[in-house]
């Protein structure tokens, strides 16, 4: 470029007033304690987000080892490594996250790790589901992330029913894969479950709560594919002759050769 | 140096990356036109009596593919080592399309997945990303996708045409592949979103063969050799 | 909930076809293989995002630290400094960047990589215009992040525009500065030197990069800032009355008594 | 328990929230109709006399912000411990203006830098974030910048009413305000660019002072004394 | 008179305007919450037996709008005579929410569409525009498109409760209300957005008979008395 | 000549562009009503006993179609030769709409694909682009792919009402159509998304065929003539 | 009464909304083109000599102004007593147009600020709301602080005229404006962002007067009468 | 005639499509380049000695200019002549750029306003619609306001380089164009938007008279002369 030439600070005109030497010795420090006080915050802010990243991809992968699930035997196995999976993010990314929040307003450091704790409750919820039926509340999540009353990472009731409306995205797929599987009653059951989760969440007057509201539209339609899911269900099982019925007993109770006896 | 002669050489990096990205986009037209004709032989198993030709019509599918090879070869030349990344946005697609192809060829040939290795076989196309331009395992595992769609609707026509039995055997090699990509952590948002969707492929061969079950049309034979 | 029985499993219609079973070994296992090299992917581009972030952070504090020059002391020590700061990070993060990327194709990574890279090219610019006057170049960017032949972090021309793009931001800022602490020279040298990167980046023929169109846009209107901040020089020098230039010669000599003369 | 309780437990949560927002935007209302009634008398530093009666407006600006403090205290009291951070987007704005009066008044009758501590001394306010409710580090440097912007407007009209020290003295204040603001490193986007801002006033004092320079009308007294 | 006084009465007016807006949000906010019970009540007929407390259900739902008509009442007192159209942004949504509810009471108890004047009549709020508040047209027909969306939802879910009569009604009546606003000429835009999606919803509702027609589970006695 | 003469020139170029503007709205408002007549016409056959009506139907969809011809005659006496190009935005959606119709027509009366020119004929429309106003290729090409979406509803209903025939040569006519536009290497977008529809049309007519043949519901007379 | 006939009445409703908005567009637009015109003489004062036709200017203007009282009557008896808030948004920006040329021409000629009635007046259209088709407080308010926009401009070009006592009085009258402004609790959105930008009109202005000051150029008569 | 051949019809009209907008492309692309050329050689003005080079950078800018005259006759030969308005998308933002280039060599020759046809002279294109490929006068009118900006720019860096006259030649100059502009009844969405920023060049320009006028730098020669 050639253009701004080394001397460029060898100004013609002086400045008419001198800062530098005029500088309150005072205000400086002053101004240097600041300087610390805000990148103290931006460091830890940055070491939260890296935290909740871990516990994205953790949580994301515990998703993906929940929906292995085949029947009752894997079903064992899978949500025991999947516990021993989140108490391993549990016991390390999350402890650490909570000491970072010790003695700081958590709000404060919210956003950087409200992705992480989205997630987590994602898969914590669905894992509850999978092995006990039912639908994780509020406490037993914090009570997940409060090693003692000073050390913990504390869980908004946002964040909780922002993580359970990704869960009814995940109790979609499960129940899709039902249907695959010939797994009738647990589609049935999943989208009885399903639509009583979407009904509670649109039940309460979110006010001004943009993302939730959202979450909640791809909910429904979770919901309608559901529903569909169990209509073609329920329309084929419809077609068998009513004289079928009793075959269909013997068919409940594993008999493989059913099928022979009306070729 | 002045400031004007760094930036044309600057700009001749530029226009040197846009000459080949146009020359990319020619040779991708190519592959993308032979691949319609691969899908145009192919689409003829939906057919009436399509299930009756497969044999031909997988000869010419595959003659007609073979053009693809050399196609393939020219692309390949044109990328550097190391920078396979940089441009296959441009033949993303189309090599998604082409692992679908072959391996739709592989089942209707042969009844079994078609690996990674295999597809590449067919392409003559690496499979390894050390060797630069490569049939990559994500655009590999998109074509099986598009594999469980084609399969849902070929069982659905088959039983249209008269054929029971195939739709029992694409339901035991769909459910296969279900079976394989559950043991994938997929992060990558459109495989994830496909992945998905072979949840209503599954769901609809299930129906199908749940359908020739009722009717008692699943032949015997069949499910006693299995 | 209680809705959904821990029997979700015991389902009445067994599947019709047995997958677990039939599972094909060999297809098992190639998909396992997958599943690995996905995740190896994955896991590295977490590391570089992680990587790009610290980067970032850094390359930040050392452009906040150069714009506290005030003249040619504390220019030698704070680009001393700044210099120091950057060889860290070169030595440290690039360096683990740098051999996350060895056997692989970088561009698999450069979204994961590219926001600390241009905020680097931006500190590493900023600091080079302010202490030799000239603009970093691509080549020396480049040897800056290669460690031996086997060993570097590749610089995308297209990324290098990016980072100078930005650079003219803070120019701009020099230049304000500038023009407060009453430097003419400067605030006219950084001028020209702004309207020539300016020219430069103008004159190429970009194709599609939407992202550098938009930092032109805003690089623009840096200059005209700047140009009106000369104008603004400008017009207030031209005031002086003809009389006076002998005094401004004075003036320019640092004298410090100048303005009494007229009063 | 079934879902209905537990989640009408969640509204509840939800509701109190609302309700608590809504009271404190009731008080930031009246916290804002006090800060435009002290801000409205402190403009009139810019008429034509204004210089002449700093101190009476002064008086008259502290009484009516003292009747912001109870507004404060009775905010601060609505604040749960730890819940800071949740609402402040509610009274920031609020905040950094009531930061910028402060130090406007602190400037007027003693030309200093009003401290942290100097403006939460007024607002009867806390200055550490352990007290739960307080004055944010980010609000108090906001409201400096505002102070910058405001004083470039001062010495522009303090010219007009014949008075050529003031802008000198200005200047000095500003430049060191501008000193210390360079020792930042900002990460916050608006600070960042408030902190742009202040170069312009830095800019615009410093046209000030140089049109009084050239025009001989910096008064000599005040480069020695000073 | 000084300048003081006169933009105080304009503070007058413009205070009129947000107190009253204030006053208006929060009547809109307890329809809202009411109108949410009638909804949670509604929703139970998508349940296994919902359809067979039908009548139960309404009751409850009907109960629990009564509430409504004392809000709207309250609402409407606010609004002076020609100010309708100044803050009916506040309400619309909410309007046209009720709209739904009472046209799928309606439906429910009668299998009838609720004309204009029905719903007026359950919610005890006038229709004509003369009237300065009231039930707009707009308001109402976009109740009426979402009646169609939920009996779309409500076809699906009664085959599944294996209710195979009730889809067949629905369809009839859907059809009749698609007959009706393609005789519209709507230029409203979010309307005609809503009256797109009123094809999918009929193009549904056709699927669900088509599948039981097929299936031979249209119970006979109808397909006769038609 | 001054700037203001000047300037009026530039003006009355302008004013003319916005004037035939508003008269073009105007005569594509008649058509777009004129169109919703034919349509609401043509929709009965999805009625009940529509298809035993088709010949009736088609007569009077005819007959209103045959004041469009007028209409399109006085809209492209309104386009300068050389400016079709320019305006065609307004009137493009509307003649997609009609090859719609058209075709649609054209297949219940002969169960035949409508071709450029037939549509053409119908609209008493040129089909050449040297002729100014005319049928462009992509609005014909746009139209047959509504006809295709239109006929997947069309097969539903038609086995709702009884009739096991028509979806078969449904099928049969999409198939071919599906055939042809495989053939074609879209570019443009719009018309590219609506031909990825066309995938799902073909689909859920396989799918009706598929429910008829294993009910064995499909009339031995089709299979054997075919 | 069928369906059929209750909708038409509905598309009565709705076609009454549509065909009314058409007549006010055009109305509009009317009194778009008279705005322009008398905005096209009030733009002459910012030329060389302009300031020395200030009478003239303002008489023309005027006269062209009394065109748009027929077009604003005519608008007011097209909007039914009740429904001016439902098209306002059709006229808003025009109001506030005309709100200001009233302003301006009242500044021009008495130096006085135009009130709300003198606004009316001029217009001949009614302040109060009570009217239907009035001049609303928030369009005349908007008017003003495009008003003081204006007079920032008009400072600056009546130095380079060589005028130096009206950007003093230009400076006062923003002032008190803002003084004015000041005391209003703005919540409406598009006027609060104009009275932010009040901020740099006064800022400005006030810079002009700094110049003429430290320049000697305020003339000295002035001072002394204030 | 099959269906086959019908379609292959229909592809040769999009491929003569796209394939011309291939051609366009290219030769789009390579006036950009040249364009872009011309604008480097005459951004020089804003550089330090750049207007005492005027004559000489403007016969360097026609000279490369006179390279695009070919590269627009290769163009408008590729046009079929009523197709015009198909394609323009394509170089409507190239022309409007040339019409720039062309106006500001012209005002920087002889700083008058360069017409409609001394710009069509200049670029060697016919400005009537009639000729098919022509210079639109919306994109004339759209260079004339990026002229504005520029010489907004000029005028400041002038000032920079010592030179106060063209300032104020520019600013009648501008003010001028302005009085032109305004006559105009702007609707085409992108030109209005231009020319509400040619409201801020102007005022800019102003500004800088003022500034000029205000420290007596405004030549005393011209301001006798006018
Ligand atoms: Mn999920
Ligand atoms: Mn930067």
């Amino acid at each position: 470029m050639e253009t701004a030439p080394p001397k460029i600070l060898a100004s013609v005109a002086t400045p008419l007033i001198e800062p530098e030497e005029s500088f309150d010795p005072d205000i400086q420090s002053f101004f240097s304690d600041c300087s610390k006080k805000l990148d103290t915050h931006h460091d830890r802010y940055e070491r939260v987000v890296k935290l909740s990243r871990d516990i994205t991809i953790e949580s994301k992968r515990v998703i993906f080892l929940l929906h292995r699930v085949q029947d009752e035997t894997s079903k064992m196995k899978i949500c025991n490594e999947a516990e021993g999976k989140l108490q391993v993010v549990i016991n390390s990314s999350w402890n650490r996250l909570a000491k970072e929040l010790v003695g700081q307003d958590h709000h404060h450091y919210l956003r950087a790790y409200s992705p992480g704790l989205q997630e987590f409750i994602e898969a914590i919820s669905f894992l509850q589901f999978l092995r006990d039926g039912n639908l994780i509340n509020l406490e037993e999540v914090q009570s997940r992330l409060t090693y003692s009353e000073e050390l913990k990472v504390p869980v908004p009731v946002y964040e909780y029913l922002l993580g359970i409306a990704d869960l009814t995205g995940e109790l979609m797929r499960l129940c899709i894969n039902a249907v695959g599987r010939g797994e009738t009653q647990l589609v049935f059951n999943t989208c009885m479950s399903l639509r009583k989760i979407h009904e509670a969440l649109s039940s309460l007057n979110l006010g001004f709560q943009r993302e939730l509201k959202r979450k909640l539209q791809v909910s429904r339609q979770s919901l309608q594919k559901v529903e569909t899911a169990c209509y073609t269900v329920q329309v084929r099982g419809s077609e068998i002759p009513k004289e079928l019925l009793a075959a269909k007993a013997v068919l409940s109770d594993d008999n493989p050769t059913w099928n022979e006896e009306y070729d | 140096m002045d400031l004007a002669t760094v930036f044309a050489q600057y700009q001749n990096l530029l226009d040197a990356d846009q000459d080949l990205r146009e020359e990319i986009r020619l040779i991708v037209r190519e592959l993308d036109t032979t691949g319609r004709e691969v899908s145009l032989i192919l689409q003829q198993i939906h057919q009436e009596d399509g299930l009756n030709q497969i044999g031909e019509l997988c000869t010419r599918a595959k003659l007609t593919l073979s053009k693809a090879n050399e196609q393939f070869s020219k692309l390949a030349s044109k990328i550097p080592p190391n920078q396979y990344f940089r441009f296959n946005d441009h033949w993303r697609y189309v090599m998604q399309r082409y692992s679908f192809l072959c391996a739709l060829i592989f089942f209707l040939e042969s009844e079994k997945l078609a690996l990674h290795s295999d597809v590449g076989k067919l392409l003559e196309v690496s499979i390894k990303e050390e060797d630069g331009f490569h049939l990559d395992v994500e655009d590999y595992l998109s074509g099986l996708l598009q594999l469980a769609s084609e399969l849902s609707r070929l069982a659905v026509n088959s039983v249209t045409a008269g054929n029971y039995d195939l739709p029992i055997r694409i339901s035991r090699f769909v459910s296969e592949l279900n079976g394989g990509f559950r043991l994938l952590n997929l992060k990558n948002d459109s495989l994830r979103k496909r992945f998905d969707a072979l949840k209503y492929d599954v769901k609809k061969i299930e129906e199908v063969v749940y359908d020739l079950s009722i009717r008692g049309l699943r032949s015997r034979s069949l499910t006693i050799t299995k």
